[in-house]
C-alpha cells in the first residue's frame, strides 16, 4: 500500500503544477497593458471626480498589481498552493486594515 | 519550638498590616468585584475539573493498575460538549465584562467634573472652584465625580484601585473616567503605566470625605478664582474675544451657549461639542470648521499650557450669553480680572 | 465512531544499547564544522546552547527584579536601573528565549525527521536565521554594556520616541533582526512540511508536534513584519522626529500600539504553539494511547492561528481606543480561547484508559496542563472588558502571562527537552534528579506567582520600583518562590550537562514512542534516514509499534 | 507492509534523468527543489506584504484625518517624474520577465543582456528619484528641524493670474503636511531601499549568469529574484497613485 503515495514526480500532488514557460509575446502585451493603465490612472487624476478619484486610482493600480502578480509572477501557471499563499497574503493585510479601522472609525462616535 | 516575642510580635504586626483584598469604597466596585467571583468561580471550577481528570485518569490508569492501553480514537459528542460549555461561559464572560466596562466609562450626566493633569512624574488636578492640589485628590461621598484628564508628555494611567476604576492619560486628547465614591477615607492612586524613571514614584492618595467636610475644604482651599475666571482672562489675553465678540459682525462664530449643541461642520457632518471638541478647536480649528466660517482662526498650539486650556475650556462651557463677553473687550485693555458673575461655577 | 484496540508497550532494555560509532555529532569534527553546518540537527544544538545563555541572563535580571521587590523600599538598586532590568528580562525573554524556544531548537531538530525529510528545505538559511538570532543578540547584549534601555519590552510610544536617552535604537535593531530570524524558521518550516514530507506521510498522518509548528509558522511569517515596520518607524521617530507616533505633529501614539501587538498578540500564540506540540508528544507517549480526537488537535491549532490575529487590541482596553471596537476585540478574544480549551480536554481524556507512567517530561507536561489552565482561565479575567479595567497593568497581568509562558512554554519546553534528550544526544538525562528538579519548578513557580494574582487584584501596579508596604508579605513569598524556581531551573542545566557524559546510553527508543524520529538511530545520522522512509501507518499507531517491536524480538531472538 | 523503512529508489521514476549539479540532497527531484524555492520566495513575499502593509495603514489612516494638508502636499510631487518613473519600473520589471524567459530557454547572451536591461532602468528608477529627493530638500520639505510650511500657508501667486496656485492652509493643517512628507520618504525610502538591495543582488547574478550558471536547466535564482523584484514594482504601482495623485486638483 506505501507505494501509492510514493509520487516523486508529484503528479498527484495538489500543490503541484506543470512548469510552464511564459514566452515573450504574453509579456509584451502585458507590458503594454501595464503601461496603457498607467496612463489612464495618471489621466484620470486631472480629472476631478471627487470620490470616485482615490478609487479609481487604486482600483486601478489594484488590476495592475494583479496583472503582474499573475503573469509575470506566473501565479496563474502555479499550483493551487501559491494561489492560496499570495491570497493569505494580502488577506491578511486587510485584517490589519480593517480590523485597525474598526478603532478609527468608530473613536469618534459620540464625539466629533 | 520557641518565638522570640519580639520577632512574633513584629510578624504579627507585618500580617496584620497587610491586605488580601481590596477596599470597595466606590459604586462601582461591588459589580467589578461581582463579576471578579464569578471569573473566579468558572475557574475554580474549571481548574477542578481539569485537576481530577488528570489526576483521576492518572491515578486509575497509571501503568501498575492498567498495564494494557485501549485505543481511543475520539469522540465526536464528548469534543462538542467541551467546546460548547466553555464557549458559553466564556461569551457571558464577554456579556458581563462589556456591560460593566460601559458602566465604568459611561458617566452620569449629572457628574461634578475635576480635570486632571498628567506629567512626568506627578498628577495636578484641577476643580472648578479654581483649587489645584498635586497628587491627591479630594472627593465627597454620594456625589458621582468625573475626571477628564489629559497627559503632557506621555501615557499614564490614573488608577484608584479600590474605586476599581482607571483610565489611560492621554498625551493631546482628553480621556474620561468616573466614579462614585461611597466610604470617606484615604484611598491610593497609582500611575500604572510606565511613564519613564519614577513611574513608581507617580502615585498619590484620594480624600474622600463626608459632603460637608468636602465643602469646607472646597472653602478653606481655594484659591481665589475659578477655572472659569481664569479662562475667562485667558479669553481676554488672547485675543479670542476680538473674534468670538458675539456681535453680528464677529469674525468667529458666537461662543455663548455651544457647549453641549450639535455644530454643523463645513464638511457637512454634525458633531456634538463636548470639552474634547472645545480644546480641539482652540488647538486644531481647521481640523473641523464650523459651517458659514471661514478657516481663519489661528492655531493656539505650543502658545498655550495644558491648564491653560482646562480653563478655557471651562469658560466656554460656563458662558452663556455674550454679556461677559462684551465686558471683556472694555476690560481687556486694562488687563484686569473681569468683574465677578453670580452663577458662573461653583464646585 | 472509534474502532478500539488495546495495545501493551513495553519499554526496551537499554542495558544492551550501544551508542551507534556514526551520528550526526561525531560526523565532522571542529569548530567550524559547526558554525558553517547546514544540518539542521546540529543547528537545532547552536540555538539550544544560545537561548540557554539568554535564559540565564534573563534569569538574572529575573533574580534581580524579584530581590529589589523584596522590600516597599526602593534599596537594591535605582529606578532607572530596575526600569532596565525589567525591560531587559522582558525583551531577552520573549525575544532570545521563549520566541525560539521549542520551534528554532526541537523543531529545527525534529520536524525533518518527523516527516521523513533529509533536512529543512533551506538548510543555508536555516544557518542564516541561527546567525541573525545571533547578531540580534549581540545587539542585546551590546545594549546591556552601553548602558541597558528601558522602555518596557513594549516600547510604548512616545515614551520610547522622545522621553528617554537610553539605547533605545539598539535594542530595537536587535529585536528588528531577531524577527527575522524567526520568520526565516517559520518560513522553512512551512516549505518543509509542505514540500519535503516522506512518501505517505499525508496531512494526517503528521505529528501534532509537526501541525502545532506550522501553525506557529503561520504567525511567524504573517505577524512579525509588522513589528518590524513598527520598530522601524519608532527608530525613525527618534533619529529624524518624524511624527508619525507623535501627538505634538499630529501623529497618533495609538497607532504604533495597534501595529506592535499585532505582532505582539500573535506572538504569544508563536510561543505557546509549539508548547502545545510537545504536550501531545509527551502525553499520547506516555499513555501509550494515541491523542483523543487527533483532528481537533490539530484544526484547533490552526484555528488558534487565525482567530490569533484578530484580538490584538485587548492589550489597549483602556488606552482609548474606541469603546465600540474593544467590544469586538474582547468577544474576539473569547472565541480564541475555546480551542486552547478544547486541548485541554482532549489531553486530558487521552489518559483515559492509558496505561500511564510518570517520567520527567510527562511530570512537566501534566504541570503544563495545570498552569496553562490557570494562565489560560485568567486570561479570561483580563478579556473580559469591565474586569480589565481593574486589572490591567497591575501584577495580575504579570502573573497571568508568566502562568502561560513560564508554567506554560517553559514547562513545555523542559518537557520536550527531557523527552527528546535521548535523541538529541544519545544519553539518558538522570531520573530521579530531573523528577526532584521538576517537582522543585512547580512549587517554586506557584509560590512565585500565585501570590501575584492577589497582588494584582489589591491593585499593585507592574513596573513599579517600590511599593505600598501593605503589599510586602505577598512579595516575600514572591521572592522566595523565585528563589527556589531558579534552583528548580538551575538543576536541569546541570545534569543535562552532566548526563552529556556520564549518562546511561538510550538506545533508540527508550520510550517506545512511535514517532518517526523513535524509529532511527539515537543520536540520528546526518542524513537522518539511511533510506528514505515509506509512512503506511498514523500518527500514535501503537498497534503498529507494538507489531514491530515483536516482530523484532522474533527475529532477534 | 509492516516495515516503515523501505528501500525506494527502484521507484525512481526519474532515475535515468540527469539530474542538476545544483540538486541538494534533500529532495528527491529538481521539480520539488525548484517548487520549494518559489514558494519560499512567496512566503517571504508575504512577509514584505505586512512589512508595508504596515506603511499603508498609516498612509490611509493620516490621509483621512488630515486630508487638506495631503492634497497640498502631494501637490508638491512631480506628476511627470512620477509617471516617468513608473514607466521606467515597468519596463525594468519587463526585462525581469524576459530574463527569466531567457534563461528558460537557455539562451544565455539574451539572459545576461536582459538583466544588464533591469538594472538598467532600476539605476534609472533611482537616478529619478534622487532628483525628486533633491528637489525636496531645497523647498525644505524633509521631515525635522529644517522643515518648512511657508509654502502652505502662503502658497507663491500664480504669475498670470495672481491668484494663489495653491489653496492657502491654515498653519495648523499646513503643520500636518510634515505627516505627509514623513510618510512619503519613509514609504518610497523603504521602497528604494528594496531596490538598492536588488540592483546589488541584480549585478550577482548577472556575474553568474554570464559564467553560464542559469541556462543549463536551473533557473531557480533567476525565477525567484525576478519575483522579489515584481514585488518591488507592486509596491510602486500602489505609491505611485496613492502619493502622486489622490485628488490633485492641477487646474489650480
Ligand atoms: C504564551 C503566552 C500567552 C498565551 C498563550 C496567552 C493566552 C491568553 N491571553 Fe495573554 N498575555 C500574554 C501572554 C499570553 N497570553 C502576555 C505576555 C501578556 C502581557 C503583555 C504585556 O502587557 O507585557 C498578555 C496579556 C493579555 C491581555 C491584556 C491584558 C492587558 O494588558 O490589559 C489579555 C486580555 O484579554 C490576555 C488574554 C489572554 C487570553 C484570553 C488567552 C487565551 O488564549 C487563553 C486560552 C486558554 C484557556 C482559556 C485555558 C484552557 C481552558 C480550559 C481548561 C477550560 C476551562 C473549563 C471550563 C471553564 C469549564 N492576555
Ligand atoms: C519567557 C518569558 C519569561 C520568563 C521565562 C520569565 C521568568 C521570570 N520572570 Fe518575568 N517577565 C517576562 C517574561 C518572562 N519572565 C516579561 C515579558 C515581563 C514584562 C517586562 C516588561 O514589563 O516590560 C516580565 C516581567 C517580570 C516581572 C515584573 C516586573 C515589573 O513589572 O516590575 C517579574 C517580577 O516578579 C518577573 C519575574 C520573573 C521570574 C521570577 C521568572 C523566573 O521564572 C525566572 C527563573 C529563572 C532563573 C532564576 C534563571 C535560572 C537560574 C539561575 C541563573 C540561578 C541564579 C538565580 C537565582 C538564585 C535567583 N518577570
Ligand atoms: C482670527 C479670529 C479668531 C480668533 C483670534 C479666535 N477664533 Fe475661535 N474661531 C474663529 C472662527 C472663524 C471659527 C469658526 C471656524 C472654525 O471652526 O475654524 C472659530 C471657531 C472656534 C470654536 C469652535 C466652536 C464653533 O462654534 O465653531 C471655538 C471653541 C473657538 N473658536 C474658540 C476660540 C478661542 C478659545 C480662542 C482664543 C484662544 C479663539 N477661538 C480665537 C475665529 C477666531
Ligand atoms: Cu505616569 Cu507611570
Ligand atoms: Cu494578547
Amino acid at each position: 500500500m506505501s507505494s501509492q503515495y510514493h509520487d516523486p514526480a508529484n503528479v498527484n500532488n495538489p500543490e503541484h503544477a506543470e512548469h510552464h514557460i511564459v514566452g515573450p509575446g504574453t509579456y509584451i502585451a502585458i507590458y503594454v497593458t501595464l503601461l496603457v493603465f498607467t496612463g489612464i490612472t495618471v489621466g484620470a487624476a486631472f480629472i476631478d471626480l471627487g470620490v470616485l478619484n482615490p478609487i479609481i486610482a487604486v482600483g486601478i493600480a489594484c488590476i495592475k498589481a494583479t496583472i503582474v502578480i499573475l503573469f509575470f509572477m506566473h501565479v496563474i501557471y502555479q499550483s493551487k498552493l501559491i494561489k492560496m499563499t499570495v491570497g493569505a497574503g494580502f488577506f491578511t493585510f486587510l485584517i490589519l486594515l480593517t480590523m485597525t479601522l474598526t478603532d478609527y472609525i468608530s473613536r469618534a462616535w459620540g464625539r466629533w | 519550638m520557641h518565638i522570640s516575642p519580639v520577632l512574633w510580635q513584629f510578624l504579627v504586626k507585618w500580617l496584620d498590616a497587610s491586605a488580601l483584598f481590596p477596599q470597595e469604597a466606590s459604586t462601582i466596585a461591588p459589580y467589578t468585584d461581582a463579576l471578579y467571583f464569578f471569573l473566579l468561580l468558572i475557574t475554580i471550577v474549571g481548574l477542578v475539573l481539569v485537576g481530577a481528570l488528570i489526576f483521576g485518569f492518572a491515578i486509575r490508569y497509571r501503568k501498575e493498575r492498567n498495564p494494557v492501553a485501549t485505543q481511543v480514537e475520539g469522540s465526536t459528542l464528548l469534543e462538542a460538549t467541551w467546546t460548547i460549555i466553555p464557549l458559553a461561559l466564556f461569551l457571558i464572560c464577554f456579556v458581563w465584562g462589556a456591560l460593566l466596562y460601559f458602566r465604568i466609562f459611561n458617566p452620569p450626566t449629572n457628574a461634578m467634573n475635576i480635570y486632571v493633569v498628567g506629567k512626568q512624574w506627578m498628577w495636578k488636578a484641577e476643580h472648578p472652584g479654581g483649587q489645584h492640589e498635586i497628587n491627591n485628590l479630594h472627593v465627597p461621598t454620594g456625589r458621582p465625580v468625573q475626571l477628564t484628564m489629559i497627559s503632557q508628555d506621555v501615557f499614564h494611567s490614573y488608577s484608584i484601585p479600590a474605586f476599581r476604576v482607571k483610565r489611560e492619560v492621554i498625551p493631546g486628547r482628553y480621556s474620561t473616567v468616573w466614579f462614585e465614591a461611597t466610604k470617606p477615607g484615604t484611598y491610593h492612586i497609582f500611575c500604572t503605566q510606565y511613564c519613564g524613571t519614577k513611574h513608581s514614584g507617580m502615585i498619590g492618595e484620594v480624600t474622600v470625605m463626608s459632603p460637608d467636610d468636602y465643602k469646607a475644604w472646597t472653602e478653606s482651599s481655594t484659591s481665589g478664582m475659578s477655572l472659569a475666571q481664569n479662562g475667562e482672562r485667558l479669553f481676554a489675553s488672547m485675543g479670542c474675544n476680538a473674534c468670538h465678540s458675539g456681535g453680528a459682525a464677529a469674525r468667529g462664530p458666537n461662543l455663548a451657549g455651544v457647549y453641549g449643541s450639535k455644530l454643523r461642520l463645513a464638511n457637512g457632518s454634525d458633531v456634538v461639542v463636548n470639552e474634547a471638541y472645545l480644546r480641539d478647536a482652540i488647538l486644531n480649528p481647521s481640523q473641523h470648521v464650523t459651517a458659514g466660517f471661514a478657516p481663519i482662526m489661528p492655531t493656539y498650539q505650543g502658545q498655550i499650557s495644558e491648564e491653560g486650556l482646562i480653563d478655557l475650556v471651562e469658560y466656554l462651557k460656563s458662558l452663556k450669553t455674550n454679556y461677559r463677553v462684551q465686558q471683556t473687550l472694555t476690560t481687556s485693555e486694562s488687563n484686569q480680572a473681569a468683574p465677578m458673575t453670580p452663577g458662573v461655577v461653583k464646585p | 465512531m472509534s474502532a478500539t484496540s488495546s495495545t501493551i508497550v513495553n519499554l526496551p532494555d537499554q542495558r544492551t544499547a550501544t551508542l551507534p560509532k556514526k551520528n550526526y555529532i561525531n560526523a565532522e569534527d571542529g569548530i567550524l564544522s559547526w558554525l558553517l553546518t547546514a544540518d539542521h540537527k546540529r543547528i537545532g544544538i547552536l540555538y539550544l546552547i544560545t537561548i540557554t545563555f539568554f535564559f540565564l541572563i534573563g534569569g538574572i535580571f529575573a533574580g534581580l527584579i524579584r530581590l529589589e521587590l523584596l522590600t516597599p523600599q526602593p534599596d537594591l538598586v535605582a529606578s532607572d536601573t530596575y526600569n532596565k532590568l525589567f525591560t531587559l528580562h522582558g525583551i531577552v525573554m520573549i525575544f532570545l528565549f521563549l520566541v525560539p524556544s521549542v520551534p528554532a531548537t526541537l523543531g529545527n531538530f525534529l520536524i525533518p525527521i518527523m516527516i521523513g525529510a533529509k533536512d529543512l528545505a533551506f538548510p543555508k538559511i536555516n544557518l542564516l536565521s541561527w546567525y541573525l538570532a545571533v547578531i540580534g543578540g549581540s545587539f542585546t547584549l551590546a545594549t546591556m554594556v552601553l548602558g541597558g534601555v528601558d522602555t518596557g519590552w513594549t516600547f510604548t510610544t512616545p515614551l520610547s520616541t522622545h522621553y528617554l536617552n537610553t539605547h533605545v535604537v539598539t535594542a530595537g535593531l536587535g529585536v528588528f533582526i531577531l524577527g527575522f530570524s524567526s520568520i526565516f524558521t517559520g518560513l522553512n518550516i512551512i516549505v518543509t512540511v509542505h514540500r519535503l514530507r516522506a512518501p505517505g506521510m499525508t496531512w494526517f498522518r503528521m505529528p501534532l508536534f509537526v501541525w502545532a509548528h506550522y501553525a506557529a509558522s503561520i504567525m511567524m511569517v504573517l505577524g512579525t513584519p509588522v513589528l518590524a515596520i513598527a520598530i522601524t518607524l519608532v527608530a525613525l521617530e527618534r533619529t529624524l522626529h518624524i511624527g508619525v507616533f507623535d501627538p505634538a505633529l499630529g501623529g497618533d501614539p495609538l497607532l504604533f500600539q495597534h501595529l506592535f501587538w499585532f505582532y505582539s498578540h500573535p506572538a504569544v500564540y508563536i510561543m505557546i504553539l509549539p508548547g502545545f506540540g510537545v504536550i501531545s508528544e509527551v502525553i499520547s507517549t506516555f499513555s501509550r494511547k494515541r491523542v483523543f480526537g487527533y483532528t481537533a488537535v490539530a484544526f484547533s491549532s490552526v484555528a488558534i492561528a487565525v482567530f490569533g490575529f484578530l484580538v490584538w487590541e485587548h492589550h489597549m482596553f483602556i488606552m482609548g481606543v474606541s469603546n465600540y471596537s474593544a467590544l469586538v476585540f474582547s468577544l474576539l478574544t473569547m472565541l480564541v480561547a475555546v480551542p486552547s480549551a478544547i486541548k485541554i480536554f482532549n489531553w486530558s481524556f487521552t489518559l483515559q484508559k492509558g496505561s500511564i507512567t510518570f517520567e520527567t517530561p510527562m511530570m512537566y507536561a501534566l504541570a503544563f496542563i495545570g498552569l496553562f489552565t490557570i494562565g489560560g482561565l485568567t486570561g479570561i479575567f483580563l478579556g473580559s472588558l469591565g474586569m480589565d479595567v481593574h486589572l490591567t497593568e497591575t501584577y495580575f497581568i504579570v502573573a497571568h502571562f508568566h502562568y502561560v509562558m513560564v508554567g506554560g512554554m517553559l514547562m513545555a519546553y523542559l518537557a520536550g527537552l527531557h523527552f527528546w534528550w535521548p535523541k538529541m544526544t544519545g544519553r539518558m538525562y538522570p531520573e530521579a534528579v530531573s523528577k526532584l528538579s521538576a517537582v522543585v519548578s512547580f512549587i517554586g513557580f506557584n509560590l512565585t506567582f500565585m501570590p501575584q494574582f492577589i497582588l494584582g487584584y489589591l491593585g499593585m501596579p507592574r513596573r513599579y520600583h517600590a511599593y505600598p508596604a501593605e503589599f510586602q508579605v505577598l512579595n516575600v513569598l514572591s521572592t522566595a518562590g523565585a528563589t527556589v524556581l531558579g534552583v528548580g531551573f538551575l538543576m536541569p542545566a546541570i545534569y543535562l550537562v552532566w548526563s552529556l557524559k556520564y549518562g546511561k546510553i538510550a538506545g533508540n527508543n527508550p520510550w517506545q514512542a512511535t514517532g518517526l524520529e523513535w524509529q532511527i538511530q539515537s543520536p540520528p545520522l546526518t542524513e537522518n534516514f539511511v533510506e528514505s522512509p515509506v509512512i503506511d501507518y498514523e500518527a500514535y499507531d501503537y498497534e503498529w509499534l507494538a507489531h514491530k517491536t515483536e516482530q523484532e524480538v522474533t527475529t532477534v531472538g | 507492509m509492516d516495515n516503515t523503512i523501505v528501500a525506494t529508489h527502484d521507484t525512481h521514476a526519474e532515475e535515468h534523468h540527469h539530474s542538476l549539479p545544483q540538486l541538494r540532497h534533500h529532495f528527491e527531484t529538481e521539480q520539488q527543489q525548484r517548487e520549494a524555492g518559489t514558494f519560499g520566495m512567496w512566503l517571504f513575499l508575504l512577509t514584505e506584504i505586512m512589512f508595508f502593509g504596515g506603511l499603508f495603514f498609516a498612509y490611509l489612516l493620516y490621509r483621512n484625518w488630515y486630508n487638506p494638508a495631503f492634497v497640498a502636499a502631494s501637490n508638491q510631487l512631480s506628476i511627470p517624474m512620477g509617471t516617468v518613473n513608473t514607466a521606467i519600473l515597468i519596463s525594468s520589471g519587463f526585462f525581469m520577465a524576459l530574463g527569466v524567459w531567457a534563461a528558460e530557454v537557455r539562451k544565455q547572451g539574451l539572459l545576461v543582456l536582459f538583466l544588464l536591461l533591469t538594472t538598467l532602468f532600476g539605476c534609472l528608477f533611482l537616478g529619478v528619484k534622487y532628483f525628486e529627493y533633491k528637489e525636496k530638500w531645497e523647498k525644505h520639505h524633509i521631515p525635522g528641524a529644517n522643515f518648512d510650511i511657508s509654502e502652505f500657508v502662503n502658497p507663491p501667486l500664480n504669475p498670470t493670474t495672481h491668484k494663489p496656485i495653491e489653496e492657502p492652509l491654515s498653519p495648523d493643517m499646513a503643520k500636518k503636511t510634515q505627516v505627509f512628507f514623513s510618510l512619503y520618504f519613509v514609504m518610497t525610502g523603504m521602497h528604494a531601499l528594496h531596490m538598492i538591495i536588488g540592483i546589488v543582488l541584480l549585478g550577482w547574478l548577472t556575474w553568474r549568469a554570464n559564467r553560464g550558471e542559469f541556462t543549463e536547466g536551473y533557473v531557480a535564482p533567476i525565477e525567484n529574484f525576478g519575483l522579489y523584484w515584481h514585488f518591488v514594482d507592486i509596491v510602486w504601482i500602489f505609491l505611485f497613485p496613492l502619493l502622486y495623485l489622490i485628488n490633485r486638483h492641477p487646474g489650480t
